[in-house]
């Protein structure tokens, strides 16, 4: 779960990483009111979860009420690759010294957590460690419940920090260390660091991803989730408890398990169309799931045709076969219909299919054409 | 032969008196899978169709000498049952168990680590591994498998099914199929099954099926680069999923030039692998290679 | 800071220990609706900070509004060794098949987390451990931040704790540890941990104390800690940031350092007087610490007389007199000083209060005569 | 000789530039302890009258030789203070720091026993030690102390000095004199000090002033019991402090009958140790005893 500016800045306050001051403005007029009710320069920022906000223009300088409800007018309701901006955040602007990198992740190959350390904070991170990886320090850290401040003062020096600075920063680092062992984070990054001209240091900005499964099972923990979609159907297939990620095609996919479905989304790749959708009903699926499925894409506006493709394992054919039923008894679908199975209930699942009339594609590759086609026989 | 299991391992079921566990390993012994014991603490002393079941680990392995275990508990418990295992020192953990924090791996392999354990975890969150006409250790549908000398490596559940189903019906046999598992922090490797596939007689090539993110597939073909090897062919799915914004800067500044369908399928036909394209072509692709 | 059985079971809540439905009620008519919200026979809890409230009356059973209402209104206002109820906790009345009890606390002697388990639970552990030690498991854990289930489950089993329930008991223990760790306790009990006709789990009653050091230094955290006192004095000397104990005699004691505290303790009672309180100005204390100490103690009625006994390393004796003079300077105190004064500052410091007529003492011991012959006079 | 630090000690003091760190460290100075080095993080490369100060402890040990640290730092950075020398192998620390979390010091010093760390840890929360004319490591008022035979343990600060000024004006002189900290955990304790103090041929009686709370005195006391040793007299304040409420039913199952002033004064006495009713009454005492 990806986190918004604001909330990973509200973790980074209650682990005791300075931030500047700040609130979030839900329109232009409360924007205006923080500016002036702060008193000094401030940055109005777009609060969506898209890389390049500051290029897009979602990053505005203003001083004082109007300037800034200026600002915050331009910004909400901008559309940032494809994600229109509801929130803004507005906070104290700072004049930086210096900009530094910090940041921690799992480290899938090392199985560990990574320290990446950089002098060069700021947007050209990725640059600068493509053009001169040495000057990205890296520490695989052992997956306890501290880190203590000393070792992160030493890496810090090792990663050619200011060592006028070090106390702060290694508090900074052992704090976001904290963090991302007590809220179960995959990654926490504070790009920049900013030190400003004063010495003092700030998490300028916060990028945090959350592990999902660490979230409690809880309504609250899935309405966290929730709220963290920019999307309306992933919000609502979040209610519906579906692994859905809505995509920029018009053939609606859906499959057991996430390895078939991408490699249901390829074939249709490969036959020329493009998938509007990711859905994997997962294992041992039930007819309401493939109903829910149906009825979530059904609310797509952009989809002319959707593969449903099953390999029976766990998951019984004839269950898809009976939800399918379902979802077309409950309404017509918007969509033609495009359904291969294979495996277990093969047999079963085709014999409810086919007395309803309903044509079941032979393989993978023939359903994936047959759903190219009727897309675009659709248009 | 094949590897990982074979008719000789002796399986315990944690989780054995939940509904997955039991159906499952039922399902196990009649594969013929040597399934000699369940845990599930506070029911020790009880049976599953005259399976036995203990409170712990511990009690299953001395009774019965198992020396794998397959878990299936809820997500919440699954590190607990892993940490287990690796106390009590397993020498096979298959972990079906999907949901289980990234963190709580981590932690269990490094205490593994700590205290010298030499096992292997395979998962989790994968459907496990079949040594075929010798043990089923997982959830995989039985029916499918053929025996013969083909390994499998997959990082997917239902696509393994769909691929071995194509192999068996073109008359292409198995060694092992095993299920790494789909989450980003697994025990086993891509690189462990090479490995092992390298020194397993009966496997004369193998079938590597990939997918976008981590990297792998890439670990796999920089082994695959040094010396020879069996013949490999591979399949990554995902090339046109979108671009993960997930990694933030740490993860691109880690995996570099990592992590993409391009990059995976690059690596691989560098170190000499046969990729194909489209799903169906493997069983063409092996059958020339066999012959 | 010792926690009131409810907040102890906010606590146990928060870690996924599970404890019987129930509410806090500050007054007899509030007892009574929880109670028939609940709809089911309730226990009706003092919450004070003493032991043996059941045999003291400050626990009733009480089924409906009218009993619950009842039963509220004899224990609100009760006074349990010296301490006045002022809050009862309404909860579902257990019947208990087994009780045991499961403790955590810090081990100073072995520099551990102690873990204590016992088959048999309730209000007599205590003479239990006295009588059969072999009853009591114990084991000492290393400090980590996770303690695994597996393990709990183990040790409940080598505790001789029923095999059925093994799996809640090590979920039990194990939350425990994560409680104990992540809350900074150093003590967590739940005496008993009752296992109900039904087989069920519930934490009945709750002990907790949080280790002081680790609360934030933060207004909230001080607050917090002000409120887990009972007595009003002692909130004061929190909020003044006094290290305070209130006792039950009549001659004030203030001193610098913890163990010179105790020992004109020790000197008073030698002489045949009782302290009226434990007041430890620390190491380097300025004058206004010692003003504000003789305002705080100017508020306690029972005080005749107040020995004042410094010892100066980093404590400059002069500094004192001058607090001593502010404050008597501010208004007659309400008792009869005797001051005893050694180590840094001394000539300086008898100097200032023997301009001003004040007596000093020479010894301790003498110091201690005077003050309780003071408090004598006085009656 | 005394016990713990002498004229060879190079000592470092962390947190110099603070007030406290500084004004201490002079002090120290002043007395004849060898102040080698101070650690400040940031501070690297300034001095304090001359002392140089160090960004970190293991640059400090490396310059200038230091073998003993002396830790002045805010109560939340205090356990890290303690952390830092354990990791660098520090043979002495002794820590002033008061309000350090219990369980970071516990934490501390079991990661210094998985290491193999052979150090030792006075405090925290007491005013140091003092081998009298050779080296003063904490706060203790210098002026008090007499060079002589009498070696002081201690848990409270203020006591001490109380003590040690009576001791001196009695004409009784001290070797070391050593506060071991006034909060629950702690590194060294009195059974360690009575220990080293039977190993130095200066030291002829022990004074031990303990409190109630804990079973520190009580230990003393078993040791103390074992084979013949130096006599020692005991004072234990707190005879009329109200019985403890604090402890909950654990510490009364583990301390069991310990941790009250009875039962401390009953266990010394028991091991034959001269407990006196009044502070005022150990310098005769002594003399008795050093006739």
């Amino acid at each position: 779960m990806q986190l918004l500016e604001h909330q990973g800045k509200a973790l980074f306050r209650k682990y005791g990483i300075p931030v500047p001051e700040g609130r979030l403005a839900q329109d232009a007029e409360e924007a205006g009111l923080i500016a002036s009710s702060l008193g000094v320069r401030v940055a109005v920022k777009a609060q969506v979860l898209a890389g390049g906000r500051g290029k897009a223009g979602g990053i505005l300088l203003a001083e004082g009420y109007e300037e800034a409800k200026a600002a915050a007018a331009k910004i909400i309701g901008m559309r940032i690759k494809g994600i229109t901006v509801r929130e803004v955040l507005v906070e104290r602007a700072l004049s930086p010294a210096e900009e530094y990198y910090v940041g921690l992740t799992v480290d899938r190959s090392r199985k560990a957590v990574a320290l990446l350390l950089c002098r060069s904070g700021g947007v050209d991170i990725e640059e600068i460690a493509r053009s001169s990886p040495e000057a990205v320090y890296y520490r695989a850290l052992p997956p306890n419940d501290e880190l203590h401040p000393f070792k992160a003062r030493r890496m810090a020096l090792e990663a050619g920090f200011d060592r006028a600075r070090i106390l702060g920063i290694g508090g900074i680092i052992a704090n976001l260390y904290r963090l991302f062992m007590g809220e179960a984070a995959t990654l926490a990054e504070i790009n920049p660091l900013m030190v400003t001209q004063e010495g003092k240091l700030f998490a300028a900005d916060s990028k945090m991803i959350l592990d999902e499964s660490a979230l409690d099972s809880t309504l609250e923990g899935k309405r966290t989730l929730a709220e963290s979609k920019d999307d309306e159907l992933e919000r609502k297939a979040i209610e519906k408890g579906l692994n859905y990620v809505r995509l920029e095609g018009d053939i609606g996919v859906i499959g057991n398990g996430a390895g078939l479905v991408m490699a249901t989304i390829d074939a249709i790749g490969l036959n020329g169309g493009r998938a509007a959708d990711f859905l994997d009903i997962g294992g041992g699926a039930k007819a309401d799931v493939v109903r829910k499925s149906l009825e979530l894409l059904s609310e797509d506006k952009n989809i002319k045709s959707t593969l449903l493709n099953i390999f029976g394992g766990i998951t019984r054919c004839d269950e898809v076969a009976k939800g399918i039923l379902e979802a077309v008894g409950a309404g017509s679908l918007p969509f033609t219909m495009v359904v291969r199975l294979a495996g277990t209930g093969e047999d079963e699942g085709r014999r409810l299919l086919e007395e309803s009339g309903m044509k079941i594609a032979a393989t993978m590759d023939e359903a994936a054409q047959e759903a190219v086609l009727a897309a675009k026989g659709a248009c | 032969m094949g590897i990982l299991a074979n008719s000789g391992t002796r399986v315990l079921v944690q989780g054995i008196t939940g509904r997955e566990g039991s159906f499952h390993a039922l399902r196990m012994r009649a594969y013929g899978t040597k399934v000699v014991a369940g845990v599930t603490p506070g029911k020790g002393g009880s049976d599953v169709d005259g399976i036995e079941v203990y409170d712990t680990v511990l009690e299953a392995m001395e009774a019965q000498g198992a020396n794998a275990s397959c878990i299936f508990a809820p997500s919440s418990s699954g590190a607990d049952a892993i940490a287990e295992c690796i106390h009590d020192g397993m020498p096979l953990i298959v972990c079906i168990t999907e949901g289980i924090p990234q963190m709580s791996v981590i932690k269990a392999l490094a205490e593994g680590a700590r205290t010298g354990w030499e096992g292997r975890l395979v998962g989790p969150n994968g459907p496990g591994l079949v040594t075929v006409g010798e043990a089923l250790i997982g959830i995989s549908p039985a029916g499918i498998f053929k025996k013969g000398h083909v390994g499998l490596v997959s990082r997917s559940g239902t696509l393994t099914y769909e691929i071995v189903d194509m192999l068996s019906k073109a008359g292409i046999g198995q060694t092992t199929c095993i299920g790494v598992g789909g989450d980003p922090i697994i025990g086993t490797t891509f690189t462990d099954c090479l490995r092992l596939f390298e020194d397993d007689p009966d496997t004369k090539a193998v079938v590597l099926i990939g997918e976008i993110g981590g990297s792998d597939e890439e670990n796999a073909a920089r082994f695959l680069h040094e010396g020879s090897h069996k013949p490999v062919i591979a399949f990554i799915s995902g090339r046109n999923a979108p671009a993960g914004k997930k990694m933030g800067h740490a993860g691109a500044i880690i995996y570099g030039r990592t992590g993409s369908a391009q990059t995976k399928i690059e690596a691989l036909k560098d170190a000499g692998v046969v990729v194909v394209d489209k799903l169906w072509e493997i069983p063409g692709q092996l059958l020339g290679i066999l012959a």
